[in-house]
């Protein structure tokens, strides 16, 4: 039995590398940022295209679009006791955008840089933080970003008690590295928890912060414990050594959710699960060959077994839930057809083509379905299965003929799959900007000028319309096969009140949570 | 040192085997083997081992007779995670809906396959290593001895998780991986011998004969270390498959839909809890046949082993 | 009469230890030399060293007055020098047929004729073809010697070096090996040097002896010399009376028991 | 398993003693070359692992200036010989490097999993041994008996069964149906802020400070997997006790024991044993290595913090410094136990002795 | 007076795979405080024929006697644990080979006061100070330095001695001493069988002396027995020797070469098929 006061759940957290909120950009890092810092504006989880204020009380957009300016909820304060300021909010800026670390473009793509990050991003007084940004954006598009844990606002005080001084150098002109070191494991954040501890792959510990200007939160701590099997951790939930369960399987949830003192909650992710097709393959460059491996996955089996319950068939890039998303599967298994298509290409006695598979479920259940259906056209795929960092070490080399992969939104705005599904500026190997276009050697011009314009349509219906558009032509003509969008599940002990899974990774709040 | 037959006097065939005097090469050949086997065959144990990798040899050469189904292609939709004994399924079906007994069928290919091939390839590196190393001593030894130690100290799974990923996943890779995991003890066994022998009496009485280094070793110490190695060899074939299944299990042994016993479990372990067949038909297999070539390996090591066989 | 074999001042160092110090031997065309002394006294190595066995350090070691350099010897040396050790099981490979054992220095030395070659070499030590397919093991110590000396005579050597070629075995069956060795070194006018501890063999085969201790020679006689008891050295003195057997006499004090 | 079995041939040759301090430095200078191709060996692989190390850093979302600036960072961009040149300079000067995976020095982290590995492993040995010897005994005594045919199957069948296995199917008996041990891992989670470890052995630490509810928590999770390598290692140590002991009864020096009317129990315990103690000292240290750096698979099964677990973590994510840190520990603790039995070789076996 | 000991035909036999091997085919005598040897070539049983009156035959090999009987305990109907006790205490048997017959891993001196610990209830100092003496007494002149001393570190000839300390030191009746020189150099021969010679002659202990040098247990003993091939052929005065009657007894005597002697070729035995029937 877990104690009273403690939450404790079963996750795989085994992808955090850092708590820096300025360098994380892993999937259970956000859930734990997010429950442990605050943002100036978060998701509205009754409307996700919609965002509401979190240490911000207000906000304006000027005519121009240009200016953004943040009115501050009075008398916030940090879990170390500090003032939160707008100083404090124009440094977190600040120092996300001077470490450049990987989640910063959400931030620079405004057109800040370490240069102007001052002006750009400043603090006009205690109370007011002003944000301007390089285009008129639409503003759904601005501050779907700043919902982003990389805008977390750290405390300027305490973490500068904390830096290391650095010799500037070409790569990094700074004279300290901004507190990162110590923030990798350190906290400094305003959060509903505060964060007491990280071991790496093990277990991650969280504790109430009484300084948190909002709702109190219920129990005392949150320990995260690294679990990486879903039979393991419904072993652990059924045995009370767990609370809840995060990475359940079909089969387990199953089981969870007959089990008379469990239950099972679920809440679609922005997470898609795709297949994607190298150009580079002169067979796959074929646009017949590319609908017809469309016509070759057996979505149906697929949804009622491989994913039964984790995910529903999501043929279209954006998921459900963001702006625009369309929610349209014109895909089914057609062998007759793919074979229709296969021979218009040339290709009538079928090929074969080597698909690179990572290690986990379900993504190799798929790849074995898949396997069996481009059977029944000719298709022989040679599954190559990896560990998922070599998979992607050959994907983004983009040496790969097929990929199974899944794309998560970097921010909760339909920008952010648009533009990685269809911006590709610079095809050549050296390619600066690898998006999963450029990875997969897939130009298609037109649709990226659609989705940049969109970008810049500040109506909100109007940008949704346009976002349908390119998603109708990209199922006509794009080496990806959309197989799912993921539902995160989660099974827990009925003794718990008030657990919810949000829309996003960072939006699984436990601040809520209770126990009987 | 008993009589001898004074008359050769018709003989049963048992009688002509085992002959004190030979009267040919290939009698004293068949006396010898004749008698090993009955040494072994008075194990039952051995002889069980023996009926275990011949019913192997057998299910491995034809699968497709035996197999009822696809080992690669199943049924998604309905037949999928079926209990041992639900229609055809004699063993049940896993998460792809494949009939799991002829999955394993198909899977002694590949066991075989493993098995035979990483024999071939670490007993003779190790062989040469050892003898050559024990032979010549001096700074040759000291070299491939410290070679040997070095892969002996590497952990060995994970040096053969860095070779298959240094090498890509795939059933051959894995033999590669581990049959360079393998050979160190071979060349360890075989140096270890050839130093008790190079200073035998019948060594350099071959030497006395003109005989140079390179006959010496291949003609004269070899033969000496093979049957221990060839006990060893049958004993490592357990720990070869368990190692197969190993990496198997850890996802870097064969590609899918192979039916790889150990990628088999890796795949069940998911379902343990409800559809324990799924893991635990495999993980069955693997331990009769591993038992097999143990008991196999254990019951030569008797008949073959001067020094085990005893008095 | 010049020496077939010749050892002068020869020393032979196993890592610290000398085995051998400043030794010489001369044995001439046809002759047999006798080497005797008690265990661990040098003997073996002696002739290990001739045979190229052992780690020279110093000396010189001439056969048919051909100088041999170290350790190192020619092919051609071993078609003119053959060894018989001490161990008949032990000089035989275990795994080996006594055909194959024949067959090998036919082979090194791409002598043609094997078969009637093998053949006449175990008719000539007794031993019919009934065991030419036999296993070391399936042969009793005499018989087992007789094929070590077979395999040492096929190359047709003419200096046979025999390290106590009888000690392993029983009086009787010593005493047809014995027969044998003088056998064929009449028949092929063959050069001997025996080692052997017990004097009554050494003067049995041979014509002339050392008497070896501690690595060294501290005695040369001939056969004659000794049984005649014109010794002067008195561990010479000493292994003729302990070779005689034993006399009772009353000298140790029991009563402490 | 293997690695074990062969070091016995590496036990000094009978009868030549050679001088201890010349052993030390014979030893000496083959730990250091084995070092050194340990170092050469684990770069090679870090170089030729195709996972891109700037990924392990950054994961997949980072743009791609970013991985750039890492890369050069890291200095992958230079050549191969200077990396290598870096890398030995680092590693000569003590210096590990930073985990990438965790982010703390290496040696911190190992630090941290040693200690879990090495608690397991001694469990298991212990109980392989305390049960592995006496089997190993009776079914040499009794050759040929119904007690020697259970003990070799018994063996063998430990030999045969793939332990990640028969480890899921212990974990679904015992924990999931029975509920006789605790979860995989090492302790409860509501222990996580009442016991603070010293020495990273929980198993001793929560006895040294006294805390009873700990020590049973620990000893309910670590008795099963420690339960599994312990029957690994009794397959082995069995077998093993079992031919040197037959060894040993087959010699003169038993018949003569048995001539002065010493009684079977002292000849058997007293005499035969005593002297198969030799290399069966040899077997179980280096069954105890074997344990220590091959257990990556109960570890995973067991979820335990070990370090088989952390290399094959870290090798997966193509953290180097990780990799490294943790065969130079194993390759030490090989190197270190050969020391070690081979010492205790020389403490039991008077003949290896010089005077 | 009854014998010391009195042997009616025993029989050794081992049942193996290809068929029961006889090492010892009847072979019947007495004995009593007195030297007594038995002599033949390798494999005809001598060593077997001892091990069965120790009791020491191994587990699979079967004995069967007439007559087994130890100054009136019949050895046969006797329990293992009699047997044990008897073992040592009062029987005791000098093994062939000194090198292989001493523990290695225990020192000379444990393996001496263990067998006095085994028989009699003494102390650890007691049993040392014994140990000690019995080690003066057969003839080691640095006892306390060889007490511990591992059997590795002595020389033949002291390891054989060390065993006859280990055999005598509880004083037994019986003494069998099993090939106890061949090992050894000549000249150490000499000092062993001396310690032999005093046993019996000073203490009345019965010796059965066994050996295939034929030359030594004539000069040596005050009987001698004849073996072949599992059985007794002859048994005679040691002094009558000269005289022997059979052929192989013969044969044996006269195919050692001698010094001074010239006999070209030596004769040779012609084994008689008849001689093993
Ligand atoms: N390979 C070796 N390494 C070190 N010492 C050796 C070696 N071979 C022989 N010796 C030593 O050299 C000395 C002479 O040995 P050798 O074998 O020549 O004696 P031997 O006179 O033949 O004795 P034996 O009658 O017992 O055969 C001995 O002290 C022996 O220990
Ligand atoms: N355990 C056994 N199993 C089968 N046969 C045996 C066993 N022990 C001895 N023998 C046989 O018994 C016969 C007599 O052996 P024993 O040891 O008595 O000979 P020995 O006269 O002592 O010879 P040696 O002079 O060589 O010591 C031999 O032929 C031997 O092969
Ligand atoms: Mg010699
Ligand atoms: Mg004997
Ligand atoms: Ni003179």
């Amino acid at each position: 039995e877990t104690p009273k006061d403690t939450l404790v759940e079963g996750f795989a957290i085994d992808d955090i590398i850092t708590m820096d909120p300025g360098e994380a950009f892993e999937l259970s890092t956000a859930e734990m940022t997010t429950n442990s810092y605050s943002l100036l504006v978060r998701l509205d989880l009754n409307d996700t295209t919609k965002v509401k204020g979190d240490l911000a009380e207000s906000w304006s957009v000027s005519d121009d679009g240009l200016t953004y300016t943040f009115k501050l909820k009075p008398g916030l304060k940090f879990a170390s006791g500090n003032p939160v300021t707008a100083e404090d909010v124009a440094w977190s800026f600040e120092r996300a955008v001077k470490l450049d670390k990987s989640p910063a473009f959400i931030l620079t793509q405004f057109g800040l840089t370490g240069d102007n990050v001052t002006e750009k991003a400043k603090a006009a007084d205690e109370n007011t933080f002003v944000f301007t940004v390089d285009k008129a954006y639409a503003p759904s598009f601005v501050l779907n970003c700043l919902t982003a844990t990389v805008a977390s606002v750290v405390d300027k005080k305490l973490v500068m008690d904390h830096i290391k001084p650095m010799t500037p150098s070409a790569e990094y002109k700074y004279d300290n590295d901004f507190g990162n070191e110590w923030l990798k494991t350190g906290y400094a954040g305003s959060g509903a928890y505060k964060l007491r501890e990280w071991r790496a792959n093990e277990v991650v510990v969280l504790e109430r912060n009484d300084n948190y200007y909002g709702d109190k939160p219920k129990l005392n701590r949150v320990i995260y414990r690294n679990m990486k099997e879903s039979a393991a951790q419904r072993l652990a939930l059924e045995a009370g050594d767990i609370d809840i369960a995060r990475n359940l399987e079909p089969g387990d949830l199953d089981a969870v959710s007959k089990n008379a003192d469990l239950a099972a909650t679920s809440a679609p992710k922005s997470t898609i699960y795709y297949v994607s097709l190298n150009l580079k393959n002169e067979k796959l460059k074929k646009p017949e060959v590319q609908q017809a491996f469309k016509y070759l996955v057996d979505y149906d089996a697929i949804s009622s077994t491989l994913i039964k319950g984790i995910g529903e068939i999501h043929q279209t890039f954006l998921p459900k839930g963001q702006l625009g998303a369309l929610d349209e599967n014109p895909f089914k298994l057609d062998v007759a057809k793919a074979k229709e298509l296969l021979a218009k290409a040339g290709l009538a006695d079928g090929f074969s083509v080597t698909m690179d598979v990572r290690n986990t479920q379900p993504v190799t259940g798929i790849a074995e379905s898949m396997q069996q259906t481009l059977a029944q056209a000719g298709v022989k795929l040679e599954i190559i299965p990896g560990d998922g960092k070599q998979t992607l070490t050959k994907y983004r080399a983009r040496t790969h003929d097929m990929y199974i992969g899944q794309w998560g939104s970097d921010y909760f705005d339909p920008n952010s799959n648009a533009d990685t599904f269809t911006a590709n500026p610079d095809n050549s190997d050296a390619g600066t900007n690898k998006t999963l276009a450029w990875r997969n050697t897939f130009e298609t011009p037109e649709l990226d000028k659609q989705a940049k314009a969109a970008l810049l349509e500040r109506d909100g219906a109007k940008r949704a319309a346009m976002y349908q558009d390119i998603q109708k032509k990209y199922l006509e003509n794009s080496p990806f096969v959309f197989i799912f969008q993921q539902i995160e599940v989660a099974g827990y002990r009925k003794n718990l009140k008030d657990f919810k899974l949000g829309p996003s990774f960072d939006t699984n709040f436990v601040g809520p949570i209770a126990k009987e | 040192m008993t009589v001898p037959a004074s008359q050769p006097a018709p003989m049963s065939r048992r009688e002509w085997l085992l002959s004190d005097r030979p009267q040919s090469r290939v009698q004293a050949r068949l006396g010898r083997a004749y008698v090993t086997w009955r040494q072994f065959s008075a194990n039952k144990l051995a002889v069980l081992g023996l009926i275990i990798i011949i019913a192997l040899l057998f299910v491995a050469a034809f699968a497709d007779l035996l197999a009822t189904h696809s080992p690669v292609v199943g049924d998604l939709k309905n037949a999928r995670l079926l209990p041992p004994g639900t229609g055809e399924y004699l063993l049940g079906t896993d998460d792809q809906g494949r009939d799991i007994l002829s999955r394993l069928i198909y899977g002694s290919r590949l066991t075989l396959f493993v098995v035979v091939l990483v024999a071939i390839i670490s007993a003779p590196i190790g062989l040469i290593v050892g003898t050559v190393s024990g032979y010549a001593g001096g700074w040759v030894d000291a070299v491939l001895m410290r070679i040997t130690d070095i892969f002996l100290a590497f952990p060995k799974l994970v040096l053969a998780l860095a070779f298959v990923a240094a090498l890509g996943p795939g059933i051959q890779n894995a033999i590669i991986a581990i049959a360079i995991t393998s050979w160190p003890p071979y060349a360890r066994i075989a140096r270890a011998e050839t130093l008790t022998v190079r200073r035998s009496d019948y060594i350099s009485a071959v030497k006395l004969m003109g005989a140079s280094p390179v006959r010496i070793i291949i003609r004269h110490v070899m033969p000496l270390c093979l049957s221990s190695l060839i006990v060893r060899v049958t004993l490592d074939m357990a720990g070869i498959i368990l190692t197969a299944a190993g990496l198997g299990f850890l996802g870097l042994g064969a590609q899918p839909p192979l039916p790889e016993w150990g990628a088999m479990i890796a795949s069940g372990r998911r379902f343990i809890l409800d559809q324990w067949w799924v893991a635990a038909m495999p993980g069955i297999a693997i331990l009769i046949v591993s038992l097999g070539f143990n008991l196999l390996g254990d019951g030569l090591r008797d008949a073959l082993d001067p020094k085990e066989s005893g008095q | 009469m010049s020496a077939a074999l010749s050892v002068e001042n020869l020393s032979v160092v196993y890592d610290d230890f000398h085995a051998l110090q400043d030794v010489s031997i001369a044995v001439a065309s046809g002759g047999s030399f006798g080497l005797v002394g008690e265990s661990g006294s040098g003997k073996s190595t002696l002739l290990r060293a001739i045979a190229g066995l052992a780690p020279v350090k110093g000396g010189a070691i001439r056969v048919h007055d051909q100088l041999l350099q170290g350790a190192k010897r020619s092919k051609r040396f071993y078609r003119n020098v053959q060894m018989v050790f001490q161990d008949p099981y032990g000089s035989l490979h275990p795994r080996q047929t006594i055909d194959r054992l024949l067959l090998e220095p036919l082979a090194i030395h791409g002598i043609a004729d094997s078969e009637k070659r093998i053949a006449r070499a175990l008719d000539e030590v007794g031993l019919g073809n009934g065991f030419r397919f036999r296993y070391p093991h399936q042969l009793s110590g005499g018989q087992r010697q007789r094929v070590a000396i077979a395999r040492a005579l096929i190359v047709e050597p003419s200096i046979l070096l025999l390290d106590e070629p009888t000690s392993a075995l029983d009086a009787s069956v010593q005493a047809e090996v014995l027969n044998l060795l003088e056998q064929i070194r009449r028949d092929r006018k063959l050069t001997f040097v025996m080692v052997s501890h017990d004097l009554g063999v050494v003067t049995h085969m041979c014509e002339r002896l050392a008497v070896m201790r501690n690595g060294a020679v501290v005695e040369r006689l001939t056969s004659d010399q000794l049984a005649s008891g014109d010794v002067h050295e008195d561990y010479t003195r000493n292994l003729m009376i302990a070779s005689k057997g034993f006399v009772k006499t009353r000298n140790a004090d029991f009563s402490n028991i | 398993m293997s690695i074990i079995e062969t070091k016995m041939e590496a036990r000094p040759a009978k009868g030549r003693a050679v001088p201890l301090a010349k052993a030390i430095g014979r030893f000496l200078i083959a730990a250091v070359t084995t070092y050194l191709g340990l170092l050469a060996v684990t770069f090679f692989i870090g170089r030729v692992v195709p996972i891109d190390p700037v990924l392990a850093i950054l994961g997949d979302r980072a743009p791609t200036h970013v991985v750039e600036r890492v890369r050069e960072e890291l200095g992958f961009n230079l050549p191969l010989y200077q990396q290598f040149f870096i890398y030995i300079k680092g590693i000569l000067s003590g210096d590990f490097g930073n985990s990438v995976l965790t982010t703390n020095p290496v040696m911190t982290d190992i630090r941290r999993v040693f200690p879990a590995t090495i608690e397991l492993a001694t469990l298991g040995t212990i109980i392989g041994a305390l049960i592995g010897i006496p089997l190993g005994v009776l079914a040499a005594v009794r050759r040929g008996s119904l007690a020697d045919q259970i003990v070799r199957v018994v063996g063998l069948v430990g030999y045969s069964v793939p332990i990640f296995w028969l480890a899921l199917i212990s974990l679904v008996i015992f924990y999931a149906q029975l509920r006789w041990v605790a979860f995989p891992g090492r302790i409860d989670i509501v222990f996580e802020y009442t016991f603070t470890p010293i020495t990273g052995f929980y198993l001793i630490d929560s006895v040294w400070q006294g805390q009873w509810d700990v020590f049973y928590d620990v000893f309910r999770h670590i008795i099963l997997p420690a339960s599994l390598l312990g029957y690994f290692s009794l397959a082995y140590i069995s077998r093993m006790t079992r031919s040197f002991m037959l060894n040993e009864l087959s010699q003169e020096y038993i018949v003569a024991a048995r001539a002065k009317g010493l009684s079977e129990t002292r000849v058997i315990w007293g005499h035969a044993l005593r002297n198969a103690a030799v290399p069966l000292v040899t077997v179980i240290a280096l069954s105890y290595a074997g344990l220590l750096e091959g257990s990556v698979l109960t570890e995973t099964v067991f979820s335990w913090p070990g370090i088989g677990l952390y290399i094959t973590n870290s090798l997966q994510n193509a953290d180097m410094n990780a990799v490294l840190g943790g065969t130079i520990v194993i390759g030490t603790v090989f190197i270190g136990i050969n020391l070690l039995s081979d010492l205790l070789y020389r403490t039991l076996d008077p003949r290896t002795r010089s005077r | 007076m009854t014998a010391l000991l009195t042997v009616d035909n025993l029989k050794v036999s081992y049942p193996t795979r290809t068929g029961v091997i006889e090492a010892v085919r009847g072979v019947s005598f007495t004995l009593d405080r007195e030297r007594l040897g038995i002599v033949g070539e390798s494999g005809s049983g001598k060593s077997q024929t001892g091990r069965a009156i120790m009791g020491l035959t191994p587990k699979h090999g079967i004995v069967t006697a007439d007559k087994l009987d130890f100054n009136g305990i019949d050895l046969i109907q006797a329990s293992a644990k009699e047997r044990r006790l008897l073992r040592g205490k009062r029987i005791a048997m000098v093994l062939q080979d000194p090198k292989y017959s001493l523990d290695p891993v225990m020192s000379i001196g444990r393996q001496i006061c263990e067998t006095l610990r085994t028989h009699e209830k003494v102390s650890k100092a007691e049993a040392t100070e014994r140990a000690l003496a019995m080690l003066e007494a057969v003839q080691i002149r640095d006892p306390k330095r060889v007490f511990d001393l591992y059997p590795h570190e002595v020389s033949g000839g002291m390891g054989q001695r060390a065993m006859i300390a280990m055999m005598l030191i509880a004083g037994p009746e019986l003494l069998i001493a099993d090939e106890p020189t061949s090992a050894l150099d000549v000249t150490v021969q000499l000092d062993v069988l001396k310690i032999l010679d005093k046993l019996v002659s000073e203490r009345g202990m019965g010796l059965i002396f066994v050996s295939h040098d034929l030359r030594l247990v004539s000069s040596f003993c005050d009987r001698v027995i004849v073996m072949y091939a599992g059985r007794i052929v002859e048994e005679l005065r040691a002094s009558d020797l000269k005289n022997a009657q059979h052929p192989y007894t013969q044969g044996l005597l006269n195919c050692m070469p001698q010094i001074g002697e010239d006999r070209h070729p030596l004769p040779v035995l012609d084994r008689k098929p008849e001689w093993a029937a």
